[in-house]
């Protein structure tokens, strides 16, 4: 395994998770599509930080962030989602369009 | 090395189609959790078993978990209706473009070389302790903020406030 | 280990944040609450003003620096902070149960933003940029309105996650092109495709920020939808951060490149092209700001795309008074939709007859945000004109001047309704003590700046030469 | 006497004025008007003081305002020839008309805030004039369209007043546009914000070597768009006749010293810079000379005094601008000064016929028998339909000789011929005007647009002091500032004035007397018909008389042409071109609406745009 399939791998984490984001209708969904492109900057900063960095800690303590960061921006969106919920009854995306213009 | 590879990188994969594919959404944080275990694999490859341990316990244990509560709260069980074809064109244009352009670019970069080249303990637990208490003290208060933040944010958004049934609160019905 | 004191600022807002939390805790009123973050506010400001010339590392090497650039820029965040809070007394659009907790999302918030003048780090920089955003996602969801105010929300958090995702790749890829993650390594590192599609990549989390076009969705409809403090809040110290990590990552990263500036022209004249047009349509106040927002985020990426220490300074000059111009706009939004409703153009009517403070408000709001003298939107948009002009970009001068005169097409409307329509059944606004202060001193430094621009110029000079300079 | 004490006692008193009353007494109307009238009376004892004691050479007083890196940017008062004698002239005409609200305003429920704002607009075009910096003139230019907007809309009550205070306002902003790019533009040829300094880069004739002529051209026409619409030239023109919506006083203000006047003070100003740039001058001639036609034609069929004033404030800002694109800046000058004060009188005595009479009719002022109630305004009347008519000794006269005598530059015969024609039609407009309110005639063909509703004169006199004081001061202005014209040229440095010998004059003269005599033909005689040139084929008994049989021969080929090209214009006005301008705007708001449209409030897609975007980008990046 080069660096570089390390980080094609990666990418396609990435753009599968960007398709999520796009496509689904459901909030939640969506969410797990962010969650998918997080885990892809992960993949691709310790990948990198195997192969050519000069201090291999400081890629962990990236990713260590990342995973922190990640726990309270999910912790924060769902809650969101749940008022959406008890608003709309719902949490499909295509009824958030009220706000427009 | 190469087999652990090839399996977190098809258990990842796998789990990420699975997770943005399945109509329901249970399913797809299922997805989720597989994709999780494939990535923590793939930590484990590239070196850093800490990294992996942290990555299951608090995305598979904590976050996944929190999603899976959060569907139970809201539509569990329901299938959800087939997106529009538009949107998902729409959807695999911007992520094909965004991979051509990525394998454009990564493909143009140097070779690099295949093993790591730094001694042993530069990748243990206490380095990264020593650096997590030294160099980035400051993000490491900052981190601790941002989970406080969470949590003072997720109780008081989800708090049921009585005004929910205000009656100027259903104004964008129409 | 550097010298600690020069992170006394920052440290005064984050022990406001801790007062406000045992406060809130401690189950104080939401008055209570108010007045002692309020005392806290000032005292941080006071700070802040005076570790204005501050200069040094206070942690370790490479981390975060003190210096004239970020000192000013954090004047910019707490007078944000101290105008919002002022305001916040009668926090009408915002959930009854939730009133206590906006003071600490507030100042968690700031010191995020202050954090993020001053880091010269990638993961700093990161940690604090998603800092400083959850305590607006909160804020943003707390709206009286729920309906609204949710939708507001969802879609705010999940534009703002999504873009992060896009920033932290990014980074992770200037990260694999310089090896290490100090920004001082993007200069030195020679130029590769990787490392430029990693600047633009982590430049949109920023640009998101700052609501630049194609990242600037969110805005109008989070503007709507999210209560009018958080808004405010939003629209003043957040951008002030925005424009100051821009302009740090962009005077490190992008000159080189000819590439990424011609990327950020295009930008930015779309910006102002999209927000202005745009904004002519609009009927609700809230909104037609939003898209005043995204066109003067095109106005201050003129300033910066110069390239120049003149620039710099026009750019970061242009923000700083762009906190109380937009604050004084927002003042009368605040005291309108006191209900929670968003006020319109028909609830503007007669405001001169029912409220005359509110209207001189509103006026110098307008006159600022459209560029006309003698109010401080003028100076700024002469010394972004001038900067530009004097990197030779004649065409960019002309598009900004022709934006002008299209955004006081719709500026005046707004005039117009407040001076020029009777007030017919609408009653007459009174304005709480602390409100009518808060337009007073929004008002004095928005003409003040306008007629003696000197001292904030100057500051804005020193700040650009320590950006450009290091 | 020190002149640094007076000079600011001179641009800070109004400002003074304006802060108390506005803050202090919005609504002890007559405190108010005292503290503004008493700081217009300091502004004006200081200007003329300073006149008189005026060095030769100009002199500045600046202090630092801030710098741009090396670049010190100064704020102050300068002091020389032109900025005195304007100067001078916007303190006596402001505080004229100060007087003069004291009764017209009488009884206005915001007659505080009128005044504090009077104070605003004498402040701004105060310091406009005495400005030191390129940046503070535009500054105080922008001042004197903020406070010429809340003016004119003052009645806010009125749709129309509203409508006409954003016209005015928008238009003169679309070419400060211009007027904005050309001062940066300006100041990066010249390195310079001082005024003085540009004025000693251009002054000397010639150009600088190091200064590309295509530059000048490029400055000199920008900064002319920016005249165009303060100073209401084609096609900017619209905005003014409206602008009448305001009340009369502030109409008096904006005619004469102030608003409009600002635009041909700052070609004066810069005339150094505008002589380097013969193209532009040229177009300056064009486009001052149709303007002079179109608005003097338009003049001739309105039938609203205010409206026939304002045409006539177009023509006449046309004229000096032809003296000026000409190459006299004595001309042009001189035109400026003598016309404040009888086109401030005659919108003072249109005022007060207003006001008594309740229209603004011309005919039904007539029928309503004001000039015979109202003799002192109406002596002011004449004086000023004199000197604007540019009858020999009347303040006009003069003026006008200087700018027609500047005309004789090769390939300037067209324009000299222009001018003599709305030299004419200037006349005989005028005394339509003078006649049809003096000489009202019942069995007349002539018919009112709406009725008068006098006033009922039992709480007051016709023609109380406050009124009539300020008109009798600018009478007497209007009849001697004509015989300045040395002095002015004396203050103004202007080596040798070109005093137009008799032959020169007679033309003007007669042209000016024909226009009158045209005039009294169709209005003023006894049994006139009152209905201009309009009147049709007429009936046998007519053509009974030689005299109508003349008329006849007028009217087909002559006159009917010139009134069917009025007609033309003033419908092209109305709808034509009025709606071109109004057109470039709603088009503008109708894209506006499609692109707001596209925020269709669909998150995902937002994002995808986004992605799209940006994934382009890195793939462009990429690629190169």
């Amino acid at each position: 395994m080069t660096l570089h399939a390390w980080m094609v791998f990666a990418l396609t984490l990435f753009c599968i998770g960007l398709y999520g984001v796009i496509a689904r209708r459901n909030l939640i969904a969506i969410l797990i599509g962010i969650e998918l492109m997080l885990n892809a900057a992960s993949i691709n900063v310790l990948a990198i930080n195997y192969f050519v960095s000069p201090e291999p800690a400081v890629g962990q303590i990236i990713v260590l962030f990342i995973i922190g960061l990640a726990a309270a921006e999910a912790a924060i969106a769902l809650s969101i989602i749940l008022g959406v919920y008890r608003q709309r009854a719902s949490i499909d995306v295509t009824l958030l369009e009220e706000l427009r213009g | 090395m190469m087999i652990g590879a090839v399996l977190a990188i098809v258990l990842t994969l796998a789990g990420a189609i699975l997770a943005v594919g399945a109509r329901n959404i249970v399913h797809a944080v299922f997805g989720l959790g597989i994709c999780l275990c494939g990535v923590a694999l793939a930590f484990l490859v590239l070196g850093s078993p800490f990294v992996a341990a942290m990555e299951v316990l608090i995305y598979i244990g904590g976050i996944t978990v929190a999603m899976v509560f959060a569907v139970m709260l809201s539509t569990v069980g329901r299938e959800e209706p087939r997106e529009g074809m538009a949107k998902r064109v729409l959807a695999a244009i911007g992520a094909l473009v965004f991979f051509g352009a990525g394998v454009a670019i990564i493909l143009g970069m140097p070779e690099q070389i295949t093993a790591p080249v730094t001694p042993e303990e530069a990748w243990s637990v206490e380095q990264i302790g020593r650096d997590l208490l030294n160099r980035f003290n400051l993000v490491f208060e900052a981190l601790s903020l941002v989970l406080l933040l969470a949590i003072i944010g997720a109780i008081t958004i989800a708090s049921r406030s009585d005004e929910s049934h205000d009656p100027t609160a259903g104004e964008g019905d129409s | 280990m550097g010298n600690l004191e020069l992170f006394l600022p920052e440290a005064m807002v984050l022990l406001g944040a801790l007062v406000a939390f045992v406060a809130s805790v401690v189950g104080l009123s939401g008055r209570t609450t108010w007045i002692i973050s309020l005392v806290m506010a000032v005292l941080a400001t006071v700070v802040t003003f005076v570790y204005l010339g501050a200069q040094g590392e206070p942690f370790f090497p490479g981390i975060y620096r003190v210096d004239a650039f970020s000192q000013i820029l954090k004047v910019g965040v707490v007078v944000g902070l101290l105008l919002t809070l002022m305001m916040v007394g009668n926090t009408s659009s915002i959930r009854e149960r939730s009133r206590p907790d906006i003071p600490i999302l507030l100042f968690v918030a700031s010191f995020g933003m202050m954090m993020l003048v001053s880091a010269t780090e990638m993961l700093t920089l990161y940690v604090a940029l998603e800092l400083s955003a959850y305590g607006l996602y909160i804020l943003a969801a707390l709206h009286r309105l729920q309906r609204a105010g949710s939708e507001a929300a969802a879609k705010y958090i999940l534009y703002g996650a999504a873009s992060s995702g896009v920033t932290l790749y990014g980074i992770s890829l200037i990260f694999g092109a310089t090896g290490t993650t100090y920004l001082g390594a993007i200069a030195q590192t020679p130029s590769s495709p990787l490392l430029i599609a990693g600047i633009l990549l982590a430049l949109s989390g920023i640009l998101f920020k700052l609501a630049v076009f194609p990242f600037h969705a969110w805005a109008p409809d989070t503007y709507q939808g999210a209560p009018h403090e958080a808004v405010t809040f939003i629209a003043t110290a957040s951008k002030v951060a925005a424009v100051g990590v821009l302009a740090r990552l962009m005077f490190l990263a992008v000159p080189e490149h000819d590439t990424l500036v011609t990327t950020l022209l295009v930008l930015c004249v779309a910006s102002m092209v999209i927000g202005n047009l745009s904004a002519i349509a609009q009927d609700d106040l809230k909104r037609l700001l939003a898209y005043s927002t995204v066109a003067h985020a095109g106005y201050i990426l003129i300033g910066l795309v110069a390239f120049t220490s003149l620039g710099a300074a026009s750019a970061i000059y242009y923000v700083l008074v762009y906190v109380p111009i937009v604050f004084c706009a927002f003042l009368v939004v605040c005291a309108l939709g006191a209900d929670g409703s968003n006020p319109t153009k028909a609830s503007l009517a007669g405001l001169y007859q029912r409220s005359p403070l509110l209207a001189i408000t509103l006026l110098v709001g307008m006159f600022g945000l459209a560029g006309i003298p003698p109010t401080a939107g003028f100076t700024g948009k002469w010394f972004i004109f001038t900067a530009a002009l004097d990197s030779g970009m004649f065409w960019l001068v002309l598009v900004g001047a022709i934006n002008a005169t299209v955004s006081l097409y719709y500026y005046l409307r707004v005039i117009k309704e407040a001076y020029l329509t009777p007030p017919g059944e609408l009653g007459a606004i009174r304005l709480t003590p602390m409100m009518a202060i808060a337009a007073w001193l929004a008002m004095a430094m928005v003409l003040v700046t306008g007629f003696y621009p000197r001292p904030v110029w100057e500051l804005a000079e020193s700040a650009a030469r320590a950006l450009v300079g290091g | 006497m020190n002149h640094e004490l007076l000079a600011l006692a001179c641009v800070t008193a109004p400002l003074l004025g304006f802060a108390v009353a506005l803050i202090g007494f919005r609504r002890r109307h007559s405190s108010a008007a005292a503290i503004v009238i008493a700081s217009g009376l300091v502004s004006l004892v200081a200007s003329v003081l300073l006149l008189i004691t005026a060095r030769p050479e100009a002199q500045a007083f600046t202090a630092r305002w801030f710098m741009i890196e090396d670049f010190s940017i100064e704020f102050g008062v300068l002091l020389d020839g032109r900025t005195l004698i304007m100067g001078s002239v916007v303190a006596l005409i402001t505080l004229c008309i100060q007087v003069y609200s004291l009764y017209y305003m009488a009884s206005d429920p915001g007659k505080g805030r009128f005044f504090a704002f009077l104070a605003l607009f004498e402040w701004s075009m105060l310091l406009f004039v005495y400005s030191a910096n390129l940046l503070q003139m535009f500054i105080f230019w922008e001042l004197v369209g903020l406070a010429s907007f809340l003016l004119i809309g003052f009645w806010y009550e009125k749709p129309s007043a509203v409508a006409a205070a954003k016209k005015a306002f928008l238009m003169t902003r679309v070419g400060d546009v211009g007027l904005f790019i050309g001062l940066i533009l300006l100041f990066q040829t010249s390195g310079t914000l001082d005024v003085l300094g540009i004025a000693n880069i251009f002054e000397p004739h010639g150009l600088p070597e190091s200064i590309a002529p295509q530059r000048i051209e490029l400055i000199a026409m920008l900064l002319f768009v920016g005249v165009i619409g303060k100073s209401a030239q084609f096609p900017l023109h619209t905005w003014l006749p409206d602008a009448m919506e305001g009340p009369t006083p502030v109409s008096a203000l904006l005619h004469s010293a102030t608003m409009v006047a600002a635009g041909v003070f700052l070609v004066t100003r810069f005339h150094g810079l505008f002589l380097d740039a013969p193209t532009t001058m040229t177009t300056i001639l064009w486009i001052a000379t149709f303007t002079a036609l179109l608005s003097s034609t338009m003049a001739m069929v309105a039938k609203d005094m205010k409206r026939v004033l304002a045409f006539s404030s177009i023509s006449q800002l046309g004229f000096m601008l032809m003296g000026l694109g000409a190459g006299s800046l004595f001309a042009g000058y001189f035109h400026l000064t003598t016309h404040a004060f009888f086109k401030a009188l005659l919108f003072l005595c249109a005022g007060a016929y207003i006001h008594s009479s309740g229209t603004n009719d011309l005919i039904a002022i007539g029928r309503a028998g004001a000039a015979r109630r109202m003799k002192i305004t109406t002596i002011g009347l004449v004086v000023g339909g004199a000197a604007l008519a540019g009858i020999p000794m009347f303040a006009g006269f003069f003026s006008k000789e200087h700018i027609l005598s500047a005309l004789h530059g090769p390939g300037q015969m067209i324009f000299k011929i222009g001018a003599f024609g709305a030299a004419f039609m200037t006349a005989y407009y005028t005394f339509r005007m003078v006649f049809l309110i003096m000489r009202p005639n019942p069995n007349s063909q002539a018919t009112p647009d709406e009725p008068a509703y006098p006033h009922d004169d039992a709480h007051g006199p016709a023609e109380p002091l406050a009124m009539i004081l300020p008109i009798i001061v600018l009478s007497l202005g209007a009849l001697v500032i004509g015989f300045f014209g040395d002095k002015i040229g004396a203050i103004l440095h202007v080596e040798h004035i070109h005093h137009p010998t008799i032959g020169e004059m007679a033309p003007a003269v007669v042209v000016a007397l024909l226009g009158v005599v045209l005039a009294w033909i169709d209005f003023g005689r006894a049994n006139a018909k009152q209905r201009g040139f309009v009147s049709l084929v007429p009936a046998a008994e007519k053509l009974f008389e030689k005299r109508w049989y003349i008329d006849e021969i007028y009217n087909t080929a002559i006159v009917r042409p010139v009134i069917m090209i009025a007609k033309l214009c003033y419908g092209t006005e109305t709808r034509g071109l009025d709606k071109g301008i109004d057109s470039l705007a709603y088009s503008t708001a109708k894209v506006g609406r499609e692109v707001a449209r596209g925020h269709v409030g669909r998150l995902q897609l937002y994002i995808g745009v986004a992605v799209v975007v940006v994934a382009s980008l890195v793939f462009y990046v990429g690629m190169r």
